[in-house]
């Protein structure tokens, strides 16, 4: 009778086929689950600031009782609204700021791209890998720097060229970003961007892998998209309202893996052999049984000084901050 | 750094498709404001244009039936504006601005079950012996139709404009509509066409993005090509031959600009994405001095007293 | 047959009648859409056009029309003074942008100093910003001719990389553990543009109606005003009266740059309150609209402002109310100013019904 | 003279608040020049443009060689064989004189031969043209000349010409007449509107006249006199401008080395011109149309800079001062084009006050308009001018032609100038507003202020002014006192050939007495 009403926030339109999209699949999956014991609210677009917080409030005056807002901006809108409406819960992604009624969560998605560099680094003849990063946040350096850990531990010669598109979804941009770095050699791309653009070029230009990001991208399955990191936030959604429905909820730092299946690696296709296939799927699991961490020492940062020692594991709250690449990447963070 | 993984022949290919939705805008734009009309509604009609060839060519398969339905999207979209404009004499700044403002909603919702769809591929002209030229051959013949197309319209709207009576009427009715009504000419009617001419460019421009360059269905995708579409035929001062250039000097900065970055260059990513803007407004600058000006009736209002 | 006939004066009472007809015909169109996406109708532009204002909440949202409208309205009127004068500066965003950056980078310089010279200090930054960013375009076109539709749409895509390089360079707040965007201003007391944030007050708007009454009394009662009309409706006769252009260009470039800069500025020491990738959702390009909607006159501006808000805040809460989709909202939008447009020539036109004559 | 090309017939058309024309009717015969007379806004150009399809008649007939004739639009018109010179040029300024013609014709042969046939029709009519030029860049005779060739171009039985002459030398307007003689002969017949009835005596074989859209008589031209003729367009009794006898005063306005480049890129660029106006005197300046007549406006009025001594007025320079000082100091002009220039259309007649008369007339304070005083300044113009309106809330562009330049004139006057420049101060203004207008300079004169007079109309320079010059191609001939002139020698002046000698013996002159 009395339904659970939980309010999502996005930043992109639903139609983005990347993040958006997929909390909104998380949003599907707890109508899904809870059948009519829940009601979902969304908006999408909303723009980080002003916007969102008024979106946000608006929510929580038409009485829903838990809120996920989806993006890093509506950080400080989703505080200023929780201290307004003590009863509602809030859930904001990947931010850094709790409350007594705001969880975080967020997804350790560099644990994805340790496969991924894992696979890129043996996929390549040319030695290049190319690498899209959207903006130069910590969350895209530390992907980066694990993508190119676990490239190099497989391939010494391996280098990676970075772009920045500047932009989170641009499909245009993302496409010739992707052309450029195939024209300079790379022959795998990684991309931290979210349409699929770079796999379209990477098609186009034939013998050149990628993988998905974000959402499976199965469209482009068995190659270019050899495999993806997919986020998959149902898990966690159907968990918080559950709590909620329960009354168990409390606020909480979250930040998951493929472990508890927050991050997703799709299907690696035949078109990677199936050695590499079976060793990236090893790595997969032992970062998923916790035997071993992306960023494991011995590491140095860019300038040569030395990070992790021997067996050392970097600590969460450096991870979360990273601002440096790690030996043997070339060029400049951008500031 | 190491600009020798810079492959200038491979820039000037990619360059060339870069350019190619600008340039097909720009074009259709350039005959609108020849005709003595601003629509400032590029963009939403390239969006527009974007998602109608998508749709129709995921559902008939034939990229080729989806960019004419690109084109007659673009177009049809663009005769609100010519009602508005051209029977209701509404301000074309703010129509097109409204227009815009429309075509970006329309598409989103026409899009909605498009996303995540991979469309038919748009097949390549491989012209067996041309292609095959060393240098030339990669620059110049193993692009996809569409590409072509842009180009010979270029061609096609010079000629049109300099050595016909069509052209010479169009520009007419652009440079002063009261003296080409007096003689005649229907004001109203030469510019609905070309109004619509600019609306069909603009959707073929759209489409181009939504299925060759990029290739995929998202709201938005145009991401502002519109207004630099129209930002160059400003550039461009009005001369066809000039949008080409400018066309391909924007798409060859913003490729520039990316390949600079992937060579590590130690510029700042910052500064080498403004470049492209801040290079036009240099040019712009140092064109200046050329008086050719803009059509004299552009923008300006035709309502003929019976 | 149909035709229009132009009236020898504009039409007082048609100019008052058509935006309600507009708004009217609006919502019998958007009805239409919104039935046919499978909504309520009625329920829709309840929501809509009712709800933000007299709806259970309203207690909330009635300023919130005001923070929307703020920004739009205080573009809005600065754009309308070259507008007028035949000078289009359609880079408002850019100056909005650099105006914010300037107005944060000194409030963000002095903190956590509390002074009460802070806040109009950042004011005079916003403003003077978002005016040298608008003067780039004028001096061009004073000196060298260079159009500057172009040159202030250039600047915008300049501005958003600059807006981008602060915030994740020199503008990113060191405590923000890495993560892009500065300090939250509307956290630091002598910086904020908050008045009361509770029931959401700020300094913009205040800066919004003291803009829209200068600029009445400006045009209807100032040498400037007449002068900036006449070189709009007859630039020789400007000319010839005695009006400088290249200053005029630069005056009125100058000031709406000024107040995009000032509105930026307001924005990002309150709703917004920090300076972030994202900060701009495009004011500066809907204020165009909005100039427009509201024909040029400040007044006119004022209403157009609060209309646009209205549609904005009411879609929203169609959205999440309803499951419309911000799609269809844009639509709808969009629909109501090709409806303001169309029927406006009723204001400037007679329309006769002639029987087809074999003359 | 062979029966009837055209009649008209009962030709009725309303505008609101105007019926234009009220019953219509007259003939045109076979090689005849038909002259179309009356006052502005008589209806001469709304019933010309329903000959050329342009304008739907809201009832009665034309019948073309005893066939209806209900043009549908000017194509069909032209098929027919009508072709129409316009009041207003119909010229595309951005498009050279070949495309121009071009657009004209219903099926233009190739630009090529269509090149040699305008240079050919051009010099078989005296009428010389360069196809390839750009139309922007001819003088206004010249581009009469295009239209004209446009229309000769397609050989026209009934060639209509509104207002053909206001922009030619008097030598050029013989070449016109010849070159209309010439056509009738050939059996065209033509139908010529104008507001010079010496002209009209001189060419036309019968006139039609028309008052307030009523067709109020007929006449043959060279049997009737100019007077009479105008006094049928009135309805009543002319008064010819009078002068009083003057003396002599000082120098107030003193040019020496005037050079300017145009403004524009059209423009016709000023070559050291000098001369002096006394107080009290009238200096008139003649000349085709295009010869440096607006940039001199300009110049003098403050519009355009000049070096600070090349104007100086009671001994002070103001080269280098804008309009307002110059207005502050005496010195206003009026402009030759009334909308756009000297008043702006769509603002209303006290805004259009304030245009000019801020200052002298104190009208602002510390920048604030002082709206009620712009308004009685309005209302005094519109009542000591006789302006026709509904009063000082109606938009300029509502006025007529005639009203609007009573208005434009008697707001520079009613400022008390010093120096009053004014350029074509009755340009297509009727017979009745005309005179007005230059007994109205005249008083002005009296009054003591020195006056410029700007003037295609050498019938008006000769009527009120002291002395003449001529400008040609940016040049001033010699300037010499009216009374020694004859109209053959103005013409020459005008041309320039005989001034130039003049000029370079008067620049000598100057020096030596320097
Ligand atoms: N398009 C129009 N709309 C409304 N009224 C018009 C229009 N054109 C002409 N009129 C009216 O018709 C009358 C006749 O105008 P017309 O232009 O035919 O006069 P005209 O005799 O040619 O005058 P002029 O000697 O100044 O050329 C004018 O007084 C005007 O009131
Ligand atoms: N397009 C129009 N719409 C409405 N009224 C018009 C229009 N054109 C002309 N008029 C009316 O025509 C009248 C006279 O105009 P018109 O231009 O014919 O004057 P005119 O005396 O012939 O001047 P001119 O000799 O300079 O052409 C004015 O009162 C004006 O209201
Ligand atoms: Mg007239
Ligand atoms: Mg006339």
């Amino acid at each position: 009778q009395d339904k659970t009403k939980v309010g999502f926030i996005y930043v992109g339109p639903i139609g983005d086929g990347g993040w958006t999209y997929e909390h909104d699949k998380g949003r599907l999956a707890v109508e899904e689950h809870f059948g009519d014991q829940v009601e979902t609210v969304y908006q999408e677009s909303v723009p980080e600031g002003a916007d969102a917080e008024r979106a946000i409030t608006q929510m929580a005056l038409q009485g829903a009782d838990l809120i996920f807002t989806t993006s890093f901006g509506y950080m400080d809108p989703t505080i200023n609204v929780a201290k307004k409406f003590p009863d509602v819960k809030f859930e904001h992604a990947t931010g850094y700021k709790q409350a007594e009624n705001v969880s975080t969560y967020s997804a350790r998605f560099y644990e994805g791209r340790a496969v991924q560099g894992h696979i890129a680094g043996q996929m390549t003849d040319s030695n290049i890998v190319g690498y899209i990063g959207s903006y130069p946040i910590p969350e895209v350096i530390r992907g980066i720097n694990s993508a190119f850990i676990h490239a190099r531990k497989v391939n010494p010669d391996v280098e990676f060229k970075i772009v920045w598109a500047y932009t989170w979804f641009d499909p245009a941009k993302e496409a010739d970003a992707a052309s450029v770095l195939i024209e300079q050699g790379a022959d795998v791309i990684l991309q931290h961007t979210d349409s699929t653009a770079p796999l379209a070029a990477a098609e186009n230009a034939g013998d050149v892998i990628g993988f998905g990001q974000a959402s499976d991208m199965a469209e482009y399955k068995p190659s270019p998209r050899v495999s993806s990191i997919i986020d998959n936030w149902a898990p966690y959604y159907i968990d918080r309202v559950q709590a909620v429905i329960d009354g168990t909820w409390e606020s909480q730092d979250i930040w998951h893996g493929i472990d508890e299946g927050m991050v997703g690696i799709g299907e690696i296709t035949d078109a990677v052999p199936d050695d590499i296939k079976a060793s990236a799927l090893e790595l997969k699991d032992s970062i998923a049984s916790g035997d071993y961490h992306p960023f494991t020492g011995p590491i140095n940062k860019q300038d040569g000084s030395a990070w992790l020692a021997e067996g050392e594991v970097a600590d969460d709250g450096t991870l979360l901050g990273m601002d440096f690449y790690v030996e043997g990447i070339e060029g400049k963070i951008p500031e | 750094m190491d600009l020798s993984a810079i492959n200038p022949v491979l820039l000037i290919a990619s360059l060339m498709v870069a350019a190619t939705p600008l340039l097909l805008a720009s074009v259709g734009e350039l005959v609108v404001e020849r005709s003595g009309v601003l629509n400032l509604g590029v963009e939403g009609m390239m969006i527009t244009g974007a998602i109608c060839g998508f749709a129709i060519s995921v559902e008939t398969g034939s990229p080729f039936t989806g960019f004419l339905a690109a084109m007659g999207g673009g177009a049809l979209l663009s005769l609100l504006f010519a009602f508005l404009t051209q029977f209701a004499l509404a301000n074309q700044v703010a129509s097109g601005l409204a227009l815009t403002l429309f075509g970006l909603g329309l598409s989103a919702l026409m899009g909605q079950g498009y996303v995540g769809i991979k469309p038919p591929a748009t097949p390549r002209l491989d012209i067996p012996l041309l292609s095959d030229i060393p240098v030339l051959g990669r620059i110049l013949f193993s692009h996809d139709l569409v590409l072509y197309f842009g180009i010979a319209l270029t061609a096609v709207v010079w000629v049109l404009l300099k050595y016909t009576r069509v052209g010479l009427i169009l520009r007419a009715v652009g440079e002063n509509h009261d003296a080409a009504h007096a003689l005649g000419f229907s004001v109203v009617g030469v510019r609905v066409v070309a109004i619509m001419f600019g609306g069909a460019c603009a959707g073929l421009g759209g489409a181009y993005i939504s299925l060759i360059r990029v290739p995929q269905w998202t709201e938005g995708m145009t991401a502002g090509i519109g207004w630099i579409a129209l930002a160059l035929v400003v550039f461009a001062s009005w001369k066809p031959w000039r949008v080409l250039l400018g066309a391909y000097l924007f798409g060859g900065i913003s490729v520039l600009q990316l390949n600079l970055q992937a060579a590590g260059i130690a510029i700042p990513v910052e500064y080498l994405a403004m470049s492209p803007y801040i290079v036009t407004i240099l040019v712009l600058v140092s064109l200046s001095a050329d008086k050719s000006r803009a059509p004299a009736s552009l923008g300006r209002i035709f309502h003929a007293s019976q | 047959m149909i035709r229009l006939e132009r009236r020898p004066q504009p039409s007082r009472l048609w100019s008052y009648l058509t935006p309600v007809i507009a708004v009217i015909v609006t919502m019998i169109a958007g009805g239409l859409l919104f039935a046919a996406l499978g909504k309520n109708p009625v329920e829709a532009i309840r929501t809509i056009f009712w709800n933000p204002l007299f709806g259970e909440f309203a207690f909330y949202y009635r300023p919130q029309l005001l923070v929307k409208a703020a920004p739009l309205v205080l573009i809005a009127i600065g754009l309308s003074l070259g507008f007028r004068a035949g000078i289009w500066n359609i880079g408002a965003e850019g100056q909005y942008i650099v105006g914010a950056l300037c107005g944060a980078g000194v409030g963000l310089a002095f903190h956590p100093t509390e002074s009460v010279l802070i806040f109009p200090l950042m004011v005079i930054a916003g403003g003077l910003g978002g005016w040298a960013w608008a003067m780039i375009p004028g001096l061009l076109k004073v000196r060298f001719g260079t159009n500057e539709i172009l040159v202030s749409l250039m600047l915008v895509y300049v501005a958003e990389q600059l807006l981008a390089s602060m915030a994740l360079g020199l503008m990113k707040n060191p405590e923000g553990h890495g993560f892009p965007g500065s300090r939250n201003l509307s956290d630091y007391a002598s910086a904020t543009s908050w008045i009361d944030q509770d029931i959401g007050l700020h300094w913009g708007m205040a800066a919004a109606f003291i803009a829209v009454i200068l600029a009445y009394v400006l045009l209807n009662r100032h040498i400037l005003g007449f002068n900036i009309r006449l070189s709009g409706e007859a630039p020789r006769a400007a000319k010839f009266s005695g009006v400088a252009p290249a200053r005029l260009i630069l005056f009125c470039l100058g000031t709406s740059g000024a107040l995009a800069g000032l509105a930026g500025m307001f924005e990002v020491a309150g709703p917004s309150g920090q300076v972030s990738i994202d900060f701009n959702v495009g004011y500066g390009f809907t204020a165009i609209i909005v100039a427009f909607l509201g024909r040029l006159h400040p007044v006119g501006i004022l209403l157009a402002g609060l209309l646009m808000a209205l549609t904005y805040i009411g879609g929203e809460m169609a959205q999440s109310n309803l499951g419309l989709p911000a799609a269809a909202i844009q639509v709808f939008q969009g629909m109501l100013l090709f409806f303001l447009l169309a029927l406006d020539v009723l204001t400037h036109f007679r329309i006769r019904l002639s029987a087809r004559r074999t003359a | 003279m062979t029966g009837t090309l055209l009649r008209i017939e009962g030709l009725t058309k309303a505008y609101p608040g105007v019926v234009a024309n009220d019953d219509v009717s007259f003939d045109i015969a076979e090689k005849e020049i038909h002259a179309l007379l009356g006052e502005n806004g008589a209806g001469k150009s709304t019933l010309v443009k329903m000959i050329y399809g342009l304008v739907k008649p809201d009832s009665g007939t034309m019948t073309w060689r005893a066939e209806p004739f209900t043009p549908a639009d000017p194509r069909a018109a032209r098929a027919a064989g009508v072709g129409m010179v316009f009041q207003h040029f119909s010229l595309f300024n951005a498009l050279n004189v070949a495309e121009n013609v071009a657009l004209g014709m219903e099926n233009p042969p190739p630009m090529r031969d269509l090149a040699a046939r305008i240079r050919d029709v051009s010099e078989t009519y005296g009428l010389p043209l360069d196809p390839f030029r750009t139309v922007g860049d001819l003088s206004a005779g010249e581009r009469q000349r295009v239209e004209i060739i446009r229309c000769l171009l397609q050989d026209p039985k009934l060639l209509i010409m509104d207002e053909p002459t206001s922009v030619l030398t008097p030598q050029e307007v013989e070449i016109l007449f010849e070159t209309l003689r010439k056509l009738r002969a050939e059996g065209t017949s033509i139908l010529y509107i104008s507001h010079k009835l010496e002209e009209i005596r001189a060419l036309c074989d019968a006139a039609t006249i028309l008052r307030l859209g009523k067709n109020v008589g007929t006449c043959v031209p060279s049997d009737t006199t100019a007077r009479d003729m105008a006094e049928m367009m009135v309805g009543g009794t002319l008064q010819t401008p009078t002068r009083t006898a003057r003396d002599d005063g000082d120098v107030v306005l003193d040019v020496t080395g005037l050079s300017l480049k145009p403004a524009n890129p059209f423009g016709t660029t000023l070559k050291n011109l000098h001369f002096t106006v006394r107080a009290g005197e009238i200096l008139g300046l003649g000349g085709v149309a295009g010869n440096g007549q607006d940039e001199l406006l300009a110049a003098l009025s403050g519009e355009a800079l000049t070096e600070k001594n090349a104007i100086k007025v009671r001994g002070e320079s103001i080269g280098h001062l804008g309009p307002n000082a110059r207005r502050a100091r005496g010195i206003l002009a009026a402009p030759e084009e009334r909308l756009g220039h000297a008043a702006a259309p769509d603002m209303d007649l006290s805004e259009n006050a304030l245009l000019t008369g801020a200052i002298r007339k104190s009208l602002t304070s510390r920048g604030f308009v002082n709206w009620p005083a712009a308004r009685d300044f309005a209302d005094e113009i519109i009542s000591a001018f006789d302006v026709r309106t509904p009063g000082h809330h109606v938009a300029a562009r509502a006025l007529s032609g005639g009203n609007l330049q009573k208005f434009v004139i008697g707001r520079e006057i009613l400022q008390d100038p010093d120096v009053l420049v004014v350029n074509q101060p009755t340009w297509g203004v009727d017979a009745s507003a005309a005179a007005d207008i230059r007994q109205a300079l005249l008083d002005l004169a009296a009054r003591g202020t020195a006056i410029l007079c700007i003037s295609q109309d050498l019938d008006e320079l000769m009527e009120i002014s002291d002395r003449f010059g001529a400008l040609n191609e940016g040049r001033l001939s010699d300037i010499r006192p009216v009374s020694e002139l004859s109209i053959e020698e103005v013409g020459l002046m005008m041309g320039g050939a005989h001034g130039m000698e003049v000029a370079h013996i008067h620049e000598e002159e100057q020096e030596a007495g320097a």
